[in-house]
């Protein structure tokens, strides 16, 4: 295992101190608990938004904090959710009034574990909302098993529902508009090399050289199928089609983002979006925004995931708007 | 009859049986999961040491919530709600209770097995802990009701969670992590499953040392 | 060789062709050279920021062409220098009246290259200067050798000069403020991991499990010396240690960049910046702000470099100003 | 005397050579450079070919040329600007003869070597291509001032440059990316004064077979 670390067991803390000294203005950290939340925070009056899960998805969610997304962040053990207690911190600390959303990505133990949060926050009387973002299309959706899994569409809901609360709507808004996200908004993902969680000092699967893994999460668990390293357009094409398999996006306008997962250059993640676009291009979506980079990785695992968002007006409004956070700013 | 202290104890076992197969049970989830099921539980089994032994005097139903706290608040993941709400429940079915009999014993499983479920809307078959808990709880329950004394009705819920880790290998899972996988989850037996399995089988091996 | 791509002999076009596509708004490429420039391009009346290299260090400098900091930014095949014709082509694109200024690194190739395409401008009576950035304290500087390379601290020339130039300062005088920044920034870079040019198909050298590179460029070229894997404070010790002997930072206000290669996580470089943070402060030296991401990489080589700026009141009100750019935008 | 059809031979057997050892150019350059050398000289060569067809029938100058602003817009890196610097002095050498006599081998050599050092700033020593070249140059010149026939002549330069190759692997380099490495570049052989040895080679070669 070679990382710049210190003792495995304080990867999670030891990077929380990093981001906070790094970008104080942003971000202060919840004595006790591995939660960031907004320097100014709580925001009267305003919808707080809290996300969060297992920490090694950097910037996710930490580096969203801020104006226009999230109001707090929580951070658990390296792939593992957090626990009840860090997510009712995190809801308390942000909770300024107009109540809290929470944006859960959907994971059995993400989704246990805000929901206990939940349960505490409504014992205390915080009005709390949650959506689940479920938009990797590699699983397939079944009432009978866990469902489609949560990945790096979740970054939009950060932004668009983060930019409704900015604008003053109140929490069932809030959480419509994240709710109208999630349902125009799927992926899928792939990589090329597997990750090691410090933790287990070794890989979580195995690769020939050869081989790549496709249609895989964010966990370093493996992917739906193995199979030989194809050239960037073939690979873009498949996840592409899958996309547009399971939601019908053509006439209308998309945002697209081509998502690192963690140890992909950004050269690869730009020749990928080359093909996205093009493909888009000749079935006549349109791509009213493209987003390119690591927004939700995977430690350093090698490849990456297309998601495509169905835009409308409101949508395009709210993704248009001002944001400043660690990880993500636009004018 | 398992009295408080032999409780206490079994609560060591178990912490001491999840840090000997941490890495086991981390593996196991590596194959078909994200790999962290035995740093989790070992997180949490830890962290619980010193908030047991703050209450070590009182009854069985305080010592059982207070692991459920505490696995709660460290483990996270799916196992720690779910681990968590299962000794909660055992707790609340022996609140103030200074020992627990056999058709407490049953209970508590029952409970227990309701609460995961509840908690985590899994059935048996799905391939998870209650692929172990279930046939363990018949077994017990079996054995109980047929007046069979303790330490033997719970050897053969640990043989019936034993069966059900080996049944856990022949299925796809349905719920948790292992579910993205589809049918490549088929060979590979639950780490939830055998983790079940392994606080069984403490459980059996304190009352079998201390008969 | 396990990349996202397609043919390596391709990888620079694609990738430019990929980078417009999804910045259409930011940068727009010369037709047949690999050129990026502004989308409004040229600004008539503003000093003109123009630099470039091989490619494999994205997001520079590519990234970086947009409001506040380049206007032109000339990708060489994967580090290689591009070629005078290509710099010259960047230079004509973006005159806008006031003159360019070339933000060279320091390897003989870029000083070559784009001092041969300064010769062909001035044919032209383009008004061109330059200024050549040699951050890196790892190599000894001396007139003998070809002195210290430069490297991650660009980044600061771009954000710094290209702030004076939006201003409306004049040529001499944006020159003069990116001399500032080269007297005043140092900076050193480790890894983990060698890189693979595409067209090589190998890495470029060997390290073992247990083994590290200190001090080593962007180019995938092996570092001054390597040593066993020390654990991520050690090694952050190292890298300020070497800086701080270089120039006097003593009772000053700086801004901290930690540099990730390419392959390594947020994670690990946020676990970095908390130590360098807590020495400089041990040091009485006080943190004005910090850059913590992937801004000058070496492919998918895992590691980071440590850059240390010393700030003025100029420096650091240039610093803060707004920019605007596909990889870096302050509001 | 050289004629320009010979010269066209040789640009040919020049580009071939650089694309046989574009893997061991590149190589030698892992060791102790970026790992391009091989790789930008190829490409160079290769986009050359058919801007030399278009000259074919034109004088010697033209031809030299030809190649000097073929490599420049094409090579880039350290080798592009100095290979290109030489052969576009060595083009002003002949410009407008159609055959390269003794006396302007020599003089080609000079200037490209003027040409180099002028550009790249570095001397006899630091580890670079001038390590293969100014011994070629000597040797070259001393033979052809004593009378020697041309072919010979150059035989005795790539002897002398595969002496200075030699040599360059005793040294540390003081220019180029290989300087970075400080006395880990001993040992090691520079690319660039290797690929200046492989085209003095390349032309030797074609004088032999052609003679
Ligand atoms: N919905 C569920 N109901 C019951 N048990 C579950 C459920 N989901 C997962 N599990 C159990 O949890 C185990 C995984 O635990 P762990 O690895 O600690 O959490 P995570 O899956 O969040 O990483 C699985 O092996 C399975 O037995
Ligand atoms: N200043 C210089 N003068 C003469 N030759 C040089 C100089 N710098 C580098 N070289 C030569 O260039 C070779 C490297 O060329 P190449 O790998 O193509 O370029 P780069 O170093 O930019 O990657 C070196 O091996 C050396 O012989
Ligand atoms: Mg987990
Ligand atoms: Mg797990
Ligand atoms: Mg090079
Ligand atoms: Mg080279």
């Amino acid at each position: 295992m070679k990382k710049l670390i210190n003792n495995p067991e304080f990867v999670v803390e030891e990077m929380l101190e990093g981001v906070v000294k790094a970008h104080p203005k942003y971000v202060k950290k919840l004595d006790g608990f591995n939660v960031l939340v907004r320097a100014n925070s709580p925001i009267q009056g305003k919808v707080a938004l809290v996300s969060g899960g297992g920490s090694g998805h950097e910037p996710s969610h930490g580096g969203f904090v801020g104006k226009g997304m999230l109001d707090g962040a929580v951070a658990g053990a390296v792939f593992t959710s957090p626990t009840p207690d860090q997510v009712f911190e995190a809801v308390k600390a942000v909770n300024g009034g107009a109540g809290v959303l929470l944006v859960v990505k959907n994971y059995t133990g993400d989704i246990m574990n805000f929901e206990m949060a939940a349960e505490m926050a409504a014992m205390e009387d915080i009005q709390v909302a949650s959506v689940v973002v479920n938009d990797d299309v590699a699983v397939e959706n079944s009432t009978w098993t866990t469902g489609r899994r949560g990945i790096a569409g979740t970054v939009f809901v950060h932004k668009i529902a983060g930019a409704a609360a900015e604008k003053g709507k109140n929490l069932d808004e809030v959480k419509a508009v994240a709710e109208k996200v999630i349902e125009n908004v799927r992926s899928m993902g792939m990589s090329l090399t597997p990750c090691t969680v410090p933790a287990a000092g070794k890989p979580s699967f195995e690769l020939a050289e050869n081989e790549m893994e496709m249609g895989l999460g964010i966990h370093g668990e493996p992917g739906t199928f193995k199979d030989v390293i194809k050239p960037a357009d073939e690979i873009a094409e498949h996840l592409v089609e899958k996309i547009l398999a399971d939601i019908d996006y053509s006439g209308s306008e998309v945002a697209v983002m081509i998502n690192g997962l963690g140890g992909t250059p950004l050269m690869e993640l730009y020749i990928m979006n080359r093909k996205v676009s093009n493909l888009l291009e000749e079935k006549g979506i349109k791509v009213y925004k493209t987003l390119v980079g690591n927004y939700m990785t995977s430690l350093e695992m090698a490849g990456g995931s297309v998601s495509i968002l169905k835009l409308d007006d409101e949508l395009k409004e709210l993704l248009d708007a001002t944001a400043d956070t660690p990880a993500f700013v636009q004018i | 009859m398992i009295h408080r202290d032999q409780l206490l104890k079994i609560i060591e076992e178990i912490t001491m049986v999840i840090g000997t197969n941490k890495q086991f049970l981390t593996d196991l989830d590596q194959a078909i999961g994200d790999g962290d099921h035995g740093i989790n539980l070992d997180r949490g089994f830890r962290a619980i040491k010193d908030k047991v032994e703050a209450v070590k005097d009182r009854d069985c139903g305080t010592i059982l919530k207070t692991v459920a706290m505490g696995l709660i608040s460290t483990v996270g993941g799916a196992s720690g709600p779910l681990y968590g709400t299962a000794f909660m429940k055992a707790g609340q079915v022996v609140a103030n209770k200074m020992e627990i009999s056999p058709e407490d014993a049953v209970k508590i499983m029952d409970e227990a097995i309701q609460g995961i479920m509840a908690r985590g809307k899994a059935a048996q078959g799905d391939k998870t802990m209650l692929d172990a808990l279930i046939p363990a709880h018949e077994a017990l329950k079996a054995s109980v009701e047929s007046g069979e004394a303790l330490i033997s009705a719970i050897a053969k819920a640990v043989e019936a969670a034993e069966g059900g880790v080996a049944f856990t290998k022949t299925i796809a899972a349905k719920k948790g992590r292992a579910n993205y996988l589809g049918d490549r989850s088929i060979g590979h037996q639950d780490p939830g499953a055998t983790s079940s399995y392994l606080m069984l089988k403490a459980i059996s091996d304190v009352l079998v040392r201390e008969a």
